[in-house]
């Protein structure tokens, strides 16, 4: 199994000495991709959530179809703790391939269900085995043998709910979730559960000390992943063009779209759509289409990862210069090239800012759960027009692709902002316009939409050095005051971007700066620090470009740990030069295992650097 | 100016278009149909040499819009990067433009003419533009069959790089730094037509009597309509031994129709209507007429023999003029959309942004 | 005409009562591009210097083929001053389209030759006029219609001759060159010159104080433009595979590599080149070829500028990350998007440096003149074989495009280095080997070539995750130890790259650090700051990483102008990172105005920070 | 391990192979004219679907290889992103390969090979590798007919990806996701040939009679051969309507000639001769023969009979399969550069440095 090697130190105790461990542990599941145990793992993450227990789900998944180890982790906390932990108490060996390694890695003390078929030794005496007859249950109930492997999932999903004390009731409306009420196959997976604990119960006695509770602290929380968050958010933000190419792990974000687009945006009038979807040939085609689509006064966006993002420098450029709105979507996953696929990094943040050649810039908002994915999906949209520029949205694997237990997003509180354009009307009161000309000061001129009925309506857009008019010139006065206002401009992106959000501590001299999908592991290790006596205070950076209050924030602490998942350490650079007077406070605290961090290994990694 | 101010304005079709003529108040001696001067289509002043192939196409591109009435606000004119690509600049000041990047106007012009489907786009590119770093876009354009005009002012070299080989240049020819070209050409007549173009046509820049009524009949089309034209660079390709030069052009030209365009306003239809000719109705209800010229009988409905007069035409590195082939049936892009009356870019905001209803029924589905 | 508007304060007296001026002046020709006016402005150029006398030539052209304006400015030095000027004292109207600008922007005291048809208002008191009769001249010498325009330009070359003192020998000597040793074209050219030299002593009479006299400042240098310098020194590399794509201003690089290869690189026994070059379709097929061919085995570059730069950022990635060797010149020009393809600029720095998504990082050269564009050019093929990964080298518009008087190219003074291969023979020895295995701590591996005859040789080349043997992998101890490699490999590129030129002055508190074309700005502005008292020394950056000397500089000077031609002065900003200690110190000292920087620019820039 | 080595090893030619199979001493049952056993052509595990169509390729390849006795380490894998972009790894692990961009491998391929033009370059792609992201480095390779055989798993999806549609997807085809497939497919073996392949094929992953002989007659073509195999991905593509999957493959499946490799050092030739046969005779002095079913009479060596077959087939929908055009003739671009024997990158060092003397005289020029 992939993880840290942190491992807990808990225990000497046998199993059966210990008390009961409630809400407080990890399950991690091994199987082989494509063999169907997705809808076992979400179900079995659903059913604790509706059970009031603070879960999360993280699926560690190779980059093939079918047959390769696959490995999904559900994290309960009764403190409501959602970060990765790098131990798995429970673990479920379904995949003879990888069963050796995940006999060994599960933590002392803890509980090993296997197949039963699976021929290996059992021979540690710290943790508790149990037998899973996840085929024989299977072929018995199961006619179609298509899908015998499938429900072998299940079988284990009965196991565990015997052992852990899973509500039947709870575990029947996950499964009702999942198959968007649909009876027929919640009945047919519910009779391979019932069958499995009626198994369990006559044939295994518990000797380990996990189970859960009914509590009441998952109350008006919601359960999403992030790019199903952020295509509702740009739903709800009026998105009405999408330009993609499918990427992992952007593709569920165009998913998302293509699922909601129908069922919530089909003009009830005319019953014509209010948007148009097109699945591109690459990604170069697909920002020139939204660039294109901006341009002519549509709401657009894209979404890709890293190698996109990379076949997208050209056109940020232009969208940069030229002025275009556009919102594009990156969520992130590891590494230069190709990487890793399936594994998250946190590592296109100094690579989306300064994307394209020669001087640019770009705004980049860094949500850091489904909730803000859902907010940040209409604001991207809404400050794209407003400033009339590329924006990106720099979500990750782990956000995206993720099942996040997070609150309720919000209708978009604000009124949707078209930005500054000039009807046909409004030409013929002012005589003209010049489309580059900063007439409110705050750097953004004022456009004009293709088609609009007035003789002094058009203008021409390019790429190469034009004067307030946007006629075309290589005069350098022309192309520095261009320059100048755009950079005038990316000072109002400044005042306009989504604020750090900040937990100031009152006597800390130790200070965390993060973004992002990180933000749970930041949040369990203060917490664990404070209980250690350790006073810590936290910002988290939501935009570039940076704001003010990230400069305060720095200089009001004495040692900054800069936590990011990435080489090169992205964030800390671009803080460093926000702030260069405090350069030195700042320490890099990074990590690219391609794994979502856990608080163990982010304290472990301070207490190093201390 | 300091609030939002959302645009809601809409397009009137160019038939009842307002008419709004720069020209102030003199008197108008000659308008067009919807009361436009042809001053009222013109552009900046070229910064092409003279003598450039290019800019005999903006004229008749000019011409073309003239004639035909179309209003300049109801156009947006697209191109990448090349001396081609900034022709734009030198026709119909009063049209959007947006000069983009060097290969890609293709998915900007899908993009905008997505947001925007009651617009007539018109793209003009080079190519080397479209040939060499633009044929990926320039395929999937076509097999999207979006509705638009596509110039390639073809002249067989990189003009605004001065001077190399391009996609198109003949095999054997010879330039300046670049050498000896050791590659066959890509025919992008050829490339249209088997990647589902519903239009496609080639002519010479030096010849406005076949070049006018092609742009009309494609700024008629459903769908994209691809006019290859031979477009001769003046300084950097005009040896007698390029087929892109004027003199080969002139001599090599195979005329194998003639074509009229007549508009479904205009009535002179009747003066142009021969014996042999063969109609073909467009999507707007107008329709094309085309003169075949006895020599060949091309039937230009008939993708075969299209693909057999090019492929033999390029073997004996010579080409074929006119329309090559037409099929007004394949439904553009926006059609295949179901995009209603109302263009996406104007749709309102109310519309755009589903109810909080809506928004609380999902969120019960994700507890 | 396009200039700063700073001028020189340096006259109030009439021309006639001011001394002569020798060799220290501008000439400023303007005329119409296409006209032939390249050849007269090149012969001015190269006459002067075979006179001894230090001269620069910086040529202003607009990004189109024919009949825009175009501006070619000479300076004459006698104390070797090369950088461009603002101000030009001798201005040559031949273009009617510019002809007021440019008699507005003529020195005060200075003189004013004018094509004689051209109507204006000559009315400044502080210049002197003189119309030339260019058009009719030529028509009376050349019968060829189409060679009237070219041959008016040489018109002006005679008239200059004339008021300047040019000696006909050396313009005689200057046409040779340009014309390759043809005579004929070289006679009737001066016979052109010599008519315009008899017309100007019998109808004009100089009223400047502008003249020239051979001195002997030229001795052992050359005249040479970067771009060719570049393609011979890539050559004298042994350059094997060139991949390109035209774009300006780097075609000529490739019109080098064109025009030598031929000449050079034919293997004399089998008569094959020793080389292939290929005119791609594009940028990406660029940089994917020569990756391809550096894999293979050749030593493979390609040439380009910043929109290629941004299409070229998924392969540089995969370069970075699969290690492959390659060398990729980027002669930058100015701005974002298509900007301003025919100015000169320094911004793609940062975005070379980190081009490509997720944690890359790229070795990038910089050189200072035409002869580092020779040594650089033949070192960037050593280290992107030693390092196995591609080698960016920054060249600009200025450097690569214009004439530049330096020092002759020195033969490699190094063995070809061609990095870490083994041969079949070797591997029968090793039993084999591990294609990313750090045998010697450098973080450099050994890799075979394709084809090596011995069934241990083959590996597998892929940008995804892998471990030693290449194989993919996508477990967290692979990639980590992977990227940590790299990350040591880049620490060897950092001790292995040119190291700055330094010039630490004794006293000094104020230091520069500057890189490529601005030098001769920085040289000359150090000299009149010294004979102002002021002390400054100056650190030249010739590569990425940065040298640690980068840092012991900044540690020991007070202020630090960074100087580069971009908007968001990107070196400043890798220098605060490699320094965070010292970020402070760092002024951002920036020009983007397109047009090469001035030492009188520089001087108030620096002035107005204090 | 601490000096430079400058490699300078060359590649003997296959006949003359050197025989170094890795199963050591086992006695060798079966093996091929060169020596080497069947497990010596073989690759690592593979990570595909079971029953992925690309996998049976594989082992075509392997089979192809084995039987004509090729030198593994004188052929390089190319391969760009996708499930058939990871099959490189999956046979012939004895060969070099380089797994490299989605829609890339054509540059990489490119570079490769001219650096090294003594090597057999064989590259694998998907329909949207190839014909979506890659449709522009395809054509430009093709044109440029560099020597290498270039097969596209053609499974009409995206598969790693997870099924979206790719270029080539059939119109009105109906996936989980995507929804219903608006856009005509892209004929790639109809690209290929316009732009002046001189060998384009079509075949079927599960009919190994067919693919092998044409994989080994590409491997023998003098440029770049073209095979598009249509390889059904039962995971995202396998709904019998999809002219992609087996079963629509099996019935629709036009077989217009059969195809037999006979190389030149093997004596099994008049076994397969018959009357009907037309011999090709390929560059390297190697034979294909063609046997004519009745029904079709396709002569090969004809463009425009290719390219009606493609056409007829693409408008029904069906597929034709065989060797659907060759032209031997057409120069490669090792050839069109005149290089040499030595392989660019066997060039000595001494070579690739001009002399010192050379530069003083150039300097001299420079002053
Ligand atoms: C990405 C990129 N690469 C290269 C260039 C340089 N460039 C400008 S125009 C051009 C070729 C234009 O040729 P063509 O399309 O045939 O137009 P023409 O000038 O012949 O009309 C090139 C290579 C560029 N602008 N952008
Ligand atoms: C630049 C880039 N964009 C997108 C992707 C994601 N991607 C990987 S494979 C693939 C499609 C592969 O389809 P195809 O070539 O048909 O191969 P198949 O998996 O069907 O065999 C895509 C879009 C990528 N790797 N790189
Ligand atoms: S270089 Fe050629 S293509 Fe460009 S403007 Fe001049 S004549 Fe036209
Ligand atoms: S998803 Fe399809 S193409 Fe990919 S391995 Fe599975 S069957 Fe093959
Ligand atoms: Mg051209
Ligand atoms: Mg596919």
């Amino acid at each position: 199994m992939i993880s840290n090697s942190v491992t807990t130190a808990d225990t000497q105790l046998t199993a059966a000495q210990r008390p009961s461990v409630v809400n407080d542990f990890s399950i991690t599941a091994a199987t082989k991709n494509g063999s169907g145990s997705q809808t076992a793992n979400l179900a079995l993450l659903r059913s604790l959530f509706k059970m009031g227990i603070p879960v999360s789900g993280k699926n560690m998944f190779p980059s093939n179809i079918q047959g390769r180890p696959t490995w999904y982790t559900i994290r309960t906390s009764g403190d409501g703790f959602i970060a990765r932990r790098d131990v798995s108490e429970i673990m479920v060996a379904l995949n003879p391939d990888t069963a050796l390694e995940d006999h060994e890695k599960t933590a002392p003390g803890g509980a090993f269900f296997y197949e039963e078929t699976i021929k290996m030794p059992l021979q540690r005496d710290d943790i508790s085995y149990y037998p899973i007859p996840a085929k024989r249950i299977a072929s018995e109930l199961e006619k179609d043998p298509k899908l015998k492997t499938y429900s072998a999932n299940m079988v284990y999903v009965g196991v565990l709910m015997w052992s852990l004390g899973i509500e039947e009731r709870e575990m029947e409306a996950a499964l009702m979730h999942h198959f968007k009420g649909k009876q027929k196959p919640v009945d047919s997976n519910m009779k391979v559960v019932r069958t499995s604990i009626e198994w369990a119960q006559a044939n295994l006695t518990k000797t380990d000390p996990f189970r859960v509770e009914r509590i009441d602290k998952t109350k008006g929380l919601i359960m999403i992943d992030g790019n199903t968050a952020g295509a509702l958010g740009s739903i709800y933000g009026g998105v009405s063009f999408v330009a993609w190419y499918p990427i992992t792990p952007a593709t569920s974000v165009a998913d998302g779209l293509t699922d909601y687009l129908p069922r919530l945006r089909i003009d009830p009038e005319t019953k014509a759509p209010t948007y148009a979807v097109v699945q591109t040939e690459d990604e170069l085609a697909a920002l020139g289409m939204v660039l294109g689509a901006g341009w002519a006064g549509a709401r657009a966006m894209t979404s890709t990862s890293g190698p996109g993002i990379s076949l997208m420098a050209e056109f940020s450029g232009l969208g940069y210069f030229a002025e275009l709105p556009a919102v594009i979507w990156d969520v992130q996953r590891m590494g230069p090239a190709t990487g890793l696929p399936t594994r998250v990094s946190q590592g296109d943040i100094i690579k989306a800012y300064w994307l394209g050649h020669g001087d640019t810039k770009h705004v980049v908002l860094l949500p850091g759960d489904p909730f803000e994915c859902f907010e940040m999906g209409w604001r991207a949209l809404d400050l794209a027009e407003r400033l009339q520029t590329p924006v990106f949205v720099l979500s990750d694997l782990d956000i995206g692709m993720n099942q996040w237990m997070c609150k309720p997003f919000e209708y978009p509180t604000e009124a949707m902002d078209r930005g500054k354009v000039l009807t046909a009307e409004q030409l013929t009161e002012l005589k003209g316009f010049a489309r580059y000309k900063d007439i409110d000061g705050d750097g953004i001129g004022w456009r004009t939409l293709p088609g609009t009925n007035h003789p002094l309506a058009a203008y021409f857009t390019r790429g190469s050095g034009h004067n307030e008019r946007a006629q075309l010139s290589e005069r350098s006065e022309d192309w520095e005051a261009n320059m100048e206002r755009l950079t005038r401009k990316f000072e109002t992106a400044r005042s306009l971007v989504p604020a750090p959000v900040i937990d100031s501590v009152e006597g800390a001299e130790i200070g965390f700066i993060g973004f992002g999908s990180t933000t749970p592991a930041i949040d369990e290790a203060r917490t664990l620090l404070a209980h250690k006596g350790i006073k810590t205070s936290f910002l988290r950076v939501r935009a570039l470009p940076l704001h003010q209050q990230v400069h305060d924030f720095i200089a009001a602490h004495k040692k900054i740990h800069v936590v990011e998942m990435n080489t090169d350490s992205q964030l800390a650079s671009l803080l460093a030069l926000h702030v260069p007077e405090f350069a030195t406070r700042l320490v890099r605290t990074n990590n690219n295992s391609g794994l979502p961090i856990s608080a163990a290994w982010l304290i472990k990694r301070i207490e190093g650097a201390k | 100016m300091t609030q939002t101010i959302n645009s809601g304005q809409s397009v009137k079709p160019a038939s009842v278009a307002q008419n709004m003529p720069l020209s102030g108040l003199a008197k108008k001696a000659n308008v067009n149909i919807i009361g436009l001067e042809k001053a009222d289509y013109k552009g900046a002043d070229s910064t092409l040499c003279s003598g450039c192939g290019h800019d005999s196409i903006s004229a008749q591109i000019i011409t073309a819009c003239y004639e035909l009435g179309i209003q300049p606000e109801s156009l947006i004119k697209f191109s990448g990067i090349g001396c081609s690509s900034k022709s734009p600049a030198y026709f119909m000041s009063r049209s959007f433009g947006f000069n983009s990047l060097h290969g890609r106007m293709p998915s900007v012009a899908q993009g905008a003419l997505l947001a925007n489907h009651s617009l007539q786009g018109l793209g003009v590119s080079g190519d080397g533009d479209t040939g060499s770093i633009g044929i990926g876009q320039f395929l999937h354009l076509v097999r999207r069959n979006l509705r638009m005009v596509y110039i390639i002012e073809n002249n067989g070299v990189y003009g605004l790089t001065k001077g190399q080989f391009s996609a198109t240049s003949d095999i054997g020819q010879e330039l300046k730094h670049a050498g000896k070209n050791e590659l066959p050409p890509i025919d992008l007549c050829a490339e249209a037509i088997i990647s589902g173009c519903g239009f496609v046509a080639r002519s010479f820049a030096g010849d406005p009597k076949q070049v006018v009524p092609l742009i009309k009949a494609a700024l008629r089309h459903r769908g994209t309509a691809v006019l290859d034209i031979i477009s001769p660079c003046v300084t950097f390709n005009n040896k007698d031994d390029s087929t892109k030069s004027y003199t080969w052009g002139r001599e090599h030209d195979e005329r194998i129709n003639d074509i009229q365009f007549v508009p479904n306003a205009n009535e002179i239809q009747v003066e142009y209507n021969a014996g042999e000719a063969k109609e073909v109705e467009l999507h707007d209800g107008s329709k094309i007429v085309l003169h075949k010229v006895d020599e060949t009988m091309h039937d230009p409905t008939d993708k075969h023999a299209a693909m057999r007069l090019l492929t033999d035409a390029h073997d004996k590195q010579e080409f074929v003029t006119g329309l090559l082939y037409i099929d007004p049936n394949r439904e553009n892009l926006a059609e295949v959309h179901d995009l209603g009356e109302t263009p996406i870019a104007h749709i309102p905001n109310s519309k755009l942004r589903p109810s909080p209803e809506s928004l609380l029924k999902l969120i019960a589905g994700m507890f």
